[in-house]
This record gives structure tokens, C-alpha cells and sequence, in this order.
């Protein structure tokens, strides 16, 4: 039972996540978004208490426990609570039963996503502009043959996406351009064959219970 | 009497110039041979009209499409479209009504109409026929990998070559045990039903009894509450598996955030505050793979990462020890098994390869020898 | 100079400050803005999923007494608890093998079309590819190079005899994609950080217009 | 110099960090300007636009967002400047609600070039008769098919709350047959849409605006002529600022130009440390042996 049902679930659920794709009938279809868009986001949101639990459990322990670094766990518990507070009561545009704005400055959760969540994550990323040089400096030696071409290729497509080079080498961006559309895809759809492939592969196992992994202990 | 004939003459030849004027000028002639069918492959409610341009297509401005049934009598509107188009899909058609076409030629102020189309109605469809391509790969693929996953079942010896980013897989747990610290473990930030977070949690469990055995520490953030779950599970049955039960903590595998760039600044934090002194980034990955990687080299670990996001690979590559590129990483949760049940798979999908091959090469063979439509297959 | 009055501004900067600071070294002020990150987008997520995903698919019908067929796809998305219970944790597997079950099935005919099907017919050449003859030109050494990285990926072989130069050819249109793929990027980033740069010296301290 | 050159292929990282920063901030604040040579797509579409009809009319549909303002915009702004420079008439609408700010400080800012210069009532640029902002629909593909057929249905008001088919500007714009060319800028498949959807029903002229990454999707449609003209990336935009100011004579504050500058430097200062790195690799490497 507590193996045979998980797995009768999976292909059945299995064969109603595949069959909509030859169905265009409505029946199907209006099964399948409501499958989607109902069943999954439900059953995938109440997911989101394990998860939340999980980091406050980390957090409260770290506390407890004063083990390195613990005085920012109450940094992260605090915005926490204070968040949830604000977005549940408060409403997403603020609009809730908390008042969100005194004396026209406001903090719903709406006004604390762009202004803090926003930046942050923007910045995250940007930082991907440093992180991008110093991988280029690190690892971009002429090693052995293959490492140069992946040296000589991302040469090329940085020199030709510079205005400047159009006026040194003038069928330069051509070339990085040829690179991108020829071997480039290529190389990509070559990889994405074995991919496709491979992800069948895992999936028919998965339906069929070959995969169990999943399962954790399968006692 | 002759002049009088004269005088007809002269009548008829004014009104047949006249006439011929009217043409010249106003020579709008309408779309002919208007056919409607039954939209293919669809819900139902859609019914496609065919036409044959008007000769007058140049000048136009387009085609009014008009549409009557039993219920409607009435001509109604239902489309316009631009000149030089011979067919339109009325998206707005109840199943089982009988509806019947008119299209008209618009020019300025002129309209010519065509002859009303024949009869017909809309119905939905219970097989995809354009699909049908689909369904005989998903079929030849299928019966290729149960064929050899039955053969590995049965005992049959099957060969794998050696992956080389694996071998350091025992190297990299060795090192961070001798060092003293901790091994970092990111499966990925997707879903539990993406093929490349089953093979994390595939290598994960590898991995994990490795690390029991080596009495090390293993560090697991999660992005995914799914997945979280399904690791811890996956890590406490690998101690159990190793002997080692009691060396597992619940609290090395958690959950961190939903948020992308949040769960990337986390991770980053932990690298560099707990230094592991070897990272796995296993699974599918976006713009973060290069943030958690290079921050990882600065912090001197060694890092193995293994993704099928062939966007990300590149950086992988560029940042990391070892990389495991696109298919391989599958093949890798097989092969540090050993499970014959997987490597039977992993047979299957080499002969889906050469099947594919074998028809790119075929197709292209007859595309360039023959004038066959060898396209239309697919 | 016109500094920023909005205190909203001021945060942002401050945070994106924060941030960057990392690069210099990981450090306190990183580490606050690091856990004040973790903890918003969490609580973010709460709100999202109660206002947008709750409320609507579930509790708002329910309510008013449509839809009552959610009530038992609730008490399975709350099985989710059931880890906590050791006893009868093994319940837990029932919503993860819903959503795995029909994401593993609906995966299968999409992987082989837009994957399979629909890349092997962009890469046959017919007669028609040669009308101009760079693009069959191109179209070939495509056809060459996707059967080459192919043959890179094949596991059951040693990569001897006819795969030694076919995965070694494979490897080079790998590399080359790769390395595009990379410079390529470059420029996408550096916008990033152009826009970020751009926020505080604009935005916040005013320097520029 | 054997020794300075492996501390060079050992330089911390960030000396490399430090040094892309100020080559970053340095061209923003004292901008530089490298003349852009437009490459053949965005030639293509100053071309189209410069060659408009009397009778017909630019449609801007601004469809990014701002996480990826710093390519896209300078695209909305160079656009007008052209239509308004040659008093093109032009329609702007928004696919994502994000996009109104964006557009509405596009407009703005333009206008004001213009109407800042203007000596007569007849100079201004005046919304209405000059341009009209539709504003925002949903979903994407009401608007996206209903102007083919007609577009003061599809936004009876217009941005600023005018009754769409009062305005002069809309007695001449009816719907797609009166759209030379429609230039979706977008940092997602937003010109796909237009171009599967608006194009197959209505045989309307696509341009497309696009962030570098997704640049290389658009290529195909290029050449298939699906796409008539597209501008990629910042790149893409500073090209086009270039062709307005060379052609057409009308300056202003070009951002995608200014911001080539960082780019190019930065580009420049990244290819720099992976020869440098080089170097010192093969003079360790030689020493070695």
C-alpha cells in the first residue's frame, strides 16, 4: 500500500498529463487546464508550508543552538513575520484590513517587493557582469585545443558585438553572427536530441515505477 | 428605314461601350469557388473558409467574410482580412449548426460578393491527426528503452564507458573528508517533475552514501518545497543504507526560498561563510549557475556541476572542475549506481540515437534525390 | 546633484550597496541584506499563494458552495503535513506523486515534438535548402555537426573506431557553440549593471540626467 | 619581468572587479561616443519607417518591461524621434500593463524635444494629431487581432482618456491597412505573437525590437522576411540612434549610444585580462619546462 498506491498514482496521473497532447477535443482539454490550473497550484501551494517551515525550523535552531552567525537568523525570522503579516492582512495592493500607508507613505507588500525585493535580485544579477570577467580571466587559457576554441569563439563574439569592430574588421560581426546561427545550433540541437531522449527516458520509468528514487525509503 | 437600323445600331454599340466602361472603371470581380470545412484537429467551433482570390486581388482592400445558418438567416459579419489571403478561420462557430460563406471583395466604396459556400458545420475532434509523427517516435522510443531495461532486468551484460567528471565524483568526497568540511549539495531550481532534479536526487543519494561512509557533513538547500521533501527523504535513506543512521542530521537538507536570486545570495553565503570544501551543482539551472559557480572558485572548493540547460553549460564549464554536459547527467545517476534497471535505459536512448540519426540521414538522402515532400512527414 | 528624497529610494540603494558589497568580501552588511532577502521573498511567497492561489482556485468558490469537488484535492494537498507524523508520513507521497505522475506525462509527447520532431525536421536538407547555396552550405555543416554531437553523447560505445573522430568533431562544435554562447552573453550583463549603476547615480544621487 | 607576468596571470579578482566598474561608471557620467555602424536589419527598418506614406502610420507596440529598460528603451525613443522629426504619424500601444510608465516616458520625453524647439502651434507635437497612446489591453490577443479590424474598438479611450474616434489622428488610422509597419520592442515572444497572429490574418509589416539573448531567435523571421527590420540589443538601439542623428539631423540625449560606450569598455577590458591571463599562463608554462 505504501508503495503500490504512490506508484498506481503516477501512471495514472501519467497517462492524464500525456493524452490532452492527441486530444483536441474540449472534454479533454478543459480537463487538462483544470487539472493545471486548479488541482496543481492547490496541491503545489500547500507545498509551500513544508518549505516555510523548513527555514524557520533552520533559523529558530541557529537561535537556539547560538551557532555562527545566529544574530542574523532573527534579521531573516523578523522580515519574515513582518512580511506575511503585511501581504496576508494587508492585501497585495494593499487594499487588506491592515492599513498599509501612514501620512501618504506607504509599505504594502506591493511597495516592498519593487523597492526591496526588486533591487535586490536586480543586483544579484548584475552581479553576474564581475562574476563573467573573472570566470573570462580564470579559465579562458589556450589549455589544449578545445579550450582554445572556446577561448577563440567567445573572443570573437565579444570583439563583434563592440561597435568598434565594425570599422577594424568589417565582416567581423558577420563572422561572430555565423557562429551563433551554424555551429551554435548545431552543437545545441545535437545536445537537445540526447535531452529529449533522456527525459523521456526518466519519465516513461517514472510512470512506469522503474524510477522509485523519488520515493526516498521504499521500505 | 436604313437610317433608323443605323440609329439602332448605334444604340446597341453606345450601350455596349458603356458597358465595357463600367467594367474598365468598376471591374471589381468577386472571390470565387468558396469552400468551407470543418476546422481539423480542434476543440470544435472553429469551421475554415477557403476562396479563390478575386482577379481583381491587387487593388483591394481586403475580404469581408459573411456567414448565415438555419437559426440566422441573416448575413452576419463575422471577419476581415487583407488582401492577397485566400482563407479565414471563423473561431466563433456553434458545434452541430449548419452555417453557410460569403466573402466579399472590398475596394474603396465598391463590394463584390461570392456565391454563398455550401453547407456545413463545426465539430470538435478526438484525435490529433497532425500528431500523429508524435506518436510514432513516442512509440519507437518507448519500446526501444523497455526493450533494454527488460534485457538489463534479465541479466543481460550491458557496457557503459566511463564519464569522466564521475570519477572525481569519490575524489572530491575524499578531499573534503580529509580537509574536514562540509560538502555542498544544489539540486538544481526546478520542480520535482523535471527530469534533471530526479537525476539530482538520483545522484544525490550516490553521493550522500558516500558521504556517510566518509563521516563528512552534507549541506542540501532547497528552492523547490517538493524537492526538499523528496532530498531529505532521499538523504536519510542513503545514511540508512550506509550503516550510518545515526551520523544523519535533519537539519543539513532545507528549504531556503522560492526566489531565484534570493536562493543564489544564500547560497553565496553559505560558501563563503561555511567554505565546503567540495560543491555539486546537479540539475537544471538559470542565470544563477554562474554566480553560485564563480563564488565558488573563489572560495578554492572544488566543484562538479552537471545540467541539461544548455544556456547555463557554457558557464559550467568556464567555472567549474568538472561539468557533466546535457545528456550525461542522466547517464550519470545510471552509472554511479550501477542499477541495471537504469543502464538498460541508458542503452535505450543510445539506440533512440542512432534512430534519429538513421532518419535525418534517410530523409535528407530522398530530399536531395527526389522532389518527395519529405518535410510534410514531420 | 539632486539626492533622492523618497526613502524608498534610499532603501533600494542601500540594498543594492549591500549586495554589491560582496564582491570586495562577504561581510556583515552583505550577510543582513543576504537574510533580509531570504526572509521577504518568503513572505512575498506567503502572500502570493494565499491572495492569488488560495483564495481564488480554492477558498473563494468553495465558499459559496461551487466547485465542492476541491474540498478533497485540499485534504490531499494537505497530506503535505502528514511528514510530521512518522507514523503515517508515507502519506506524503500521494500529492508528490500527482504532480510528478502528470508533469512525467505531459513531458513525453512535448519533449518529442518540440524536441525531436520538430528539430529533425529543421535540420533535413531537401532540394529546396540549396536555392540559395550559402544556406545549403550552412544547412549541411549543420546536419555534419548536430550528427557529430550526436555521436559525443553515445554511451555504449568507447569512443573508438568510427566515434573517435565523429565525438572529437562533436566536441569542436560544442566548444565553438559554447564559447558564442558566452561572449554572447557579455553583453546582456553588462546592460544589467549599466541599469543598476544607472539607478544610483541617476536615481539616487542625481549626478547624471 | 618573468615574475611580473605570472602575478599577472595570478591577478586578484578584485583588481579585475575594481577595474570593469570604473570602466563602467566612468563613460555614464562623462559619456564618450564610438559613431555606431548600423548593420544590415536595423537599416532595414530606418528604411521602412523613412519611406512611410502620407496615408499610413508607425505603430510602437511597447512590450518590455522594466528589468530590461536599460536595452529597450533608448529603442521607443529613437523610433519617435524619427517619426517625429519627418511628422510620421504614430500609434503606441502596450501588450504588458509594466509597459505604460515606459511608453507614456518615451512619449514624453520626445514630445518635449520637439515641442522645447517649437516656434508654432504647426512645429509641437501634439497628441491626437500627431501621435495617439492607445494605451493598454488584455488579454494580448484582443488587441494583438481586433486592430486588424478596428482599432478605436479595441481602445475606444485612449491613454489620457479621449474618446479614440474623436481624435484627428484616428479619422486616417482605422486598422491594420493603414499600419506601414508595427515594431513590437519586447524582451519576450511578444513579436511572435504579432507576427503568428497580426501578420498571418492581416499581412501587417513586423519590426521588432529585442534584448541581445533573445536577439538570435528572431534571426530565422529575418531572413524569411517575416520580420521586415529589427534592432538587437543595445547595439541594435545605438545604431539607430546614430542613423537618426546622421540622416535626419535631430540630436538629443542618445542613452543606448552613451551606453555602448561602458559597454564597449567593458568588452574591451574583459578581452584585455583573458589575454593578459594568457600570457602569463604560456610564460609559467615555458618556465615550467
Amino acid at each position: 500500500m505504501k508503495i503500490r498506491l504512490p506508484l498506481i498514482l503516477v501512471l495514472v496521473t501519467g497517462i492524464v498529463g500525456a493524452l490532452p497532447f492527441i486530444i483536441p477535443h474540449g472534454i479533454a482539454q478543459s480537463f487538462d487546464n483544470e487539472f493545471r490550473n486548479s488541482i496543481l497550484r492547490i496541491i503545489a501551494a500547500f507545498s509551500l508550508v513544508l518549505g516555510v517551515g523548513s527555514i524557520v525550523r533552520h533559523h529558530t535552531y541557529k537561535i537556539k543552538w547560538k551557532r555562527e552567525n545566529w544574530q542574523y537568523s532573527w534579521i531573516l525570522l523578523i522580515s519574515l513575520v513582518i512580511t506575511s503579516i503585511i501581504g496576508l492582512f494587508g492585501g497585495i495592493e494593499g487594499t487588506g484590513a491592515l492599513p498599509t500607508s501612514v501620512r501618504g507613505f506607504s509599505f504594502d507588500i506591493q511597495t516592498i517587493f519593487v523597492y526591496m525585493a526588486i533591487p535586490l535580485g536586480a543586483t544579484m544579477f548584475a552581479m553576474l557582469s564581475f562574476f563573467m570577467a573573472s570566470a573570462a580571466y580564470r579559465a579562458f587559457r589556450a589549455r589544449n585545443f578545445e579550450a582554445t576554441l572556446l577561448l577563440i569563439a567567445a573572443f570573437i563574439m565579444m570583439l563583434g558585438s563592440v561597435p568598434l569592430s565594425s570599422y577594424i574588421f568589417p565582416r567581423l560581426p558577420g563572422f561572430a553572427e555565423w557562429i551563433l546561427t551554424v555551429p551554435n545550433t548545431a552543437a545545441k540541437r545535437g545536445m537537445g536530441f540526447g535531452i529529449a531522449l533522456g527525459s523521456l527516458a526518466t519519465s516513461l520509468k517514472i510512470i512506469l515505477g522503474i524510477e522509485r528514487g523519488w520515493l526516498g525509503g521504499t521500505k | 428605314m436604313q437610317i433608323t437600323k443605323q440609329k439602332i445600331n448605334i444604340k446597341y454599340l453606345v450601350v455596349f461601350m458603356l458597358l465595357l466602361n463600367c467594367c474598365l472603371v468598376y471591374g471589381l470581380e468577386p472571390p470565387t469557388k468558396v469552400v468551407a470545412k470543418d476546422a481539423p484537429n480542434d476543440a470544435g467551433g472553429n469551421i475554415d473558409i477557403f476562396w479563390q482570390l478575386s482577379v481583381s486581388d491587387p487593388t483591394l482592400e481586403g475580404y469581408h467574410i459573411l456567414r448565415r445558418s438555419e437559426p440566422e438567416p441573416e448575413p452576419v459579419a463575422v471577419g476581415f482580412i487583407g488582401r492577397g489571403r485566400n482563407s479565414f478561420t471563423d473561431e466563433g462557430t456553434t458545434d452541430g449548426v449548419k452555417y453557410s460563406y460569403q466573402v466579399i471583395a472590398v475596394q474603396e466604396s465598391e463590394e463584390a460578393a461570392s456565391e454563398w459556400s455550401n453547407l456545413v458545420s463545426s465539430k470538435p475532434q478526438w484525435f490529433h491527426t497532425g500528431r500523429i509523427n508524435v506518436i510514432v517516435f513516442t512509440f519507437i522510443f518507448t519500446f526501444l528503452i523497455v526493450f533494454y531495461i527488460n534485457r538489463a532486468k534479465r541479466g543481460a551484460n550491458l557496457f557503459v564507458r566511463k564519464i569522466a567528471g564521475l570519477l572525481a565524483v569519490d575524489e572530491a568526497i575524499g578531499r573534503a573528508t580529509e580537509m574536514g568540511k562540509p560538502i555542498l549539495y544544489v539540486p538544481g531550481l526546478t520542480g520535482i517533475s523535471d527530469v534533471a532534479t530526479i537525476a539530482a536526487m538520483n545522484i544525490l543519494g550516490e553521493v550522500a552514501k558516500k558521504v556517510a561512509t566518509c563521516d563528512s557533513q552534507l549541506i542540501v538547500p532547497n528552492t523547490d518545497p517538493i524537492v526538499f521533501t523528496v532530498a531529505q527523504e532521499v538523504v536519510k535513506e542513503a545514511y540508512t543504507q550506509a550503516g550510518r543512521p545515526d551520523a544523519y542530521k535533519s537539519d543539513s537538507v532545507y528549504f531556503v526560498t522560492d526566489s531565484q536570486f534570493a536562493y543564489a545570495a544564500a547560497v553565496d553565503g553559505i560558501m563563503t561563510r561555511e567554505r565546503p570544501a567540495t560543491n555539486f551543482f546537479m540539475g537544471y539551472f538559470y542565470a544563477e549557475a554562474l554566480i553560485l559557480a564563480e563564488t565558488g572558485a573563489s572560495t578554492g572548493a572544488v566543484q562538479i556541476a552537471g545540467t541539461d540547460s544548455v544556456m547555463q553549460l557554457p558557464f559550467f564549464i568556464v567555472a567549474c572542475d568538472y561539468t557533466l554536459m546535457g545528456e550525461e547527467l542522466y547517464a550519470a545517476s545510471a552509472y554511479l549506481s550501477r542499477e541495471p534497471l537504469l543502464l538498460g535505459g541508458l542503452i535505450g536512448q543510445d539506440w533512440g540515437k542512432v534512430v534519429i540519426v538513421a532518419v535525418l540521414i534517410l530523409t535528407s538522402v530522398i530530399g536531395l534525390l527526389t522532389n518527395l515532400q519529405v518535410l510534410k512527414l514531420f | 546633484m539632486n539626492v533622492a528624497t523618497n526613502p524608498w529610494i534610499w532603501v533600494s540603494a542601500i540594498l543594492t550597496l549591500g549586495i554589491f558589497s560582496f564582491l570586495y568580501k562577504e561581510n556583515p552588511f552583505y550577510r543582513v541584506c543576504e537574510h533580509l532577502f531570504v526572509g521577504i521573498s518568503n513572505g512575498y511567497s506567503i502572500t502570493f499563494v494565499w491572495h492569488r492561489v488560495l483564495m481564488p482556485a480554492l477558498i473563494d468558490p468553495v465558499a459559496q458552495g461551487q466547485r465542492l469537488w476541491l474540498i478533497p484535492i485540499a485534504i490531499v494537498g494537505a497530506l503535505y503535513f502528514t511528514r510530521f507524523i512518522p507514523k503515517v508520513s508515507w502519506l506524503v507521497r500521494i500529492p508528490i506523486a500527482i504532480v510528478m505522475g502528470y508533469g512525467a506525462g505531459a513531458s513525453i509527447p512535448r519533449a518529442i515534438d518540440a524536441s525531436i520532431v520538430q528539430q529533425v525536421r529543421a535540420t533535413i536538407i531537401t532540394r529546396s535548402t540549396f536555392e540559395s547555396v550559402y544556406n545549403g552550405i550552412w544547412a549541411v555543416v549543420i546536419l555534419v555537426g548536430v550528427i557529430a554531437t550526436i555521436s559525443y553523447f553515445f554511451f555504449s560505445r568507447e569512443r573508438k573506431g568510427i566515434f573517435k573522430p565523429l565525438s572529437y568533431t562533436g566536441i569542436i562544435f560544442i566548444m565553438l557553440g559554447f564559447g558564442a554562447s558566452f561572449g554572447y552573453t557579455v553583453m546582456a550583463r553588462i546592460s544589467l549593471l549599466i541599469g543598476r549603476l544607472t539607478f544610483l547615480l541617476r536615481d539616487w544621487l542625481g549626478l547624471i540626467r | 619581468m618573468k615574475n611580473s607576468w605570472e602575478k599577472l596571470a595570478k591577478l586578484d579578482r578584485r583588481v579585475i572587479y575594481f577595474l570593469l566598474l570604473l570602466v563602467v561608471v566612468v563613460p555614464i557620467i562623462f559619456p564618450f561616443r564610438l559613431k555606431p555602424k548600423a548593420m544590415p536589419p536595423v537599416e532595414k527598418l530606418f528604411n521602412h519607417i523613412d519611406t512611410i506614406p502620407d496615408d499610413k502610420c508607425l505603430v510602437i507596440s511597447v512590450d518590455y518591461t522594466p528589468d530590461t529598460e536599460p536595452e529597450l528603451h533608448p529603442m521607443a525613443i529613437a523610433l519617435l524621434r524619427h517619426a517625429f522629426a519627418q511628422r510620421k504619424k504614430v500609434g503606441v500601444l502596450c501588450i504588458s500593463l509594466l509597459g505604460l510608465g515606459l511608453a507614456q516616458d518615451a512619449l514624453a520625453t520626445v514630445s518635449e524635444e520637439f515641442n522645447s524647439r517649437a516656434q508654432t502651434n504647426a512645429d509641437s507635437i501634439i497628441s491626437g494629431r500627431d501621435f495617439v497612446f492607445w494605451g493598454w489591453q488584455t488579454p494580448p490577443l484582443v488587441p494583438i487581432l481586433g486592430m486588424g479590424e478596428n482599432i478605436a474598438k479595441v481602445f475606444p479611450l485612449d491613454y489620457y482618456g479621449n474618446r479614440t474616434d474623436t481624435l484627428p489622428i484616428m479619422q486616417k488610422i482605422k486598422n491594420y491597412n493603414d499600419v506601414a509597419i508595427l515594431v513590437s520592442i519586447a524582451g519576450s515572444a511578444v513579436p511572435f505573437w504579432y507576427i503568428t497572429y497580426a501578420q498571418t490574418s492581416f499581412g501587417v509589416k513586423i519590426g521588432a525590437g529585442s534584448t541581445a539573448v533573445q536577439a538570435a531567435d528572431f534571426y530565422p523571421y529575418l531572413n524569411s522576411g517575416q520580420v521586415t527590420g529589427m534592432m538587437s540589443g543595445m547595439k541594435g538601439g545605438a545604431e539607430y540612434e546614430q542613423l537618426v542623428e546622421e540622416r535626419l539631423g535631430v540630436y538629443g540625449r542618445r542613452r543606448a549610444t552613451d551606453a555602448m560606450s561602458s559597454q564597449t569598455a567593458a568588452h574591451i577590458w574583459i578581452m584585455i585580462t583573458i589575454i593578459i591571463g594568457n600570457i602569463g599562463y604560456f610564460v609559467m608554462r615555458r618556465r615550467k619546462k
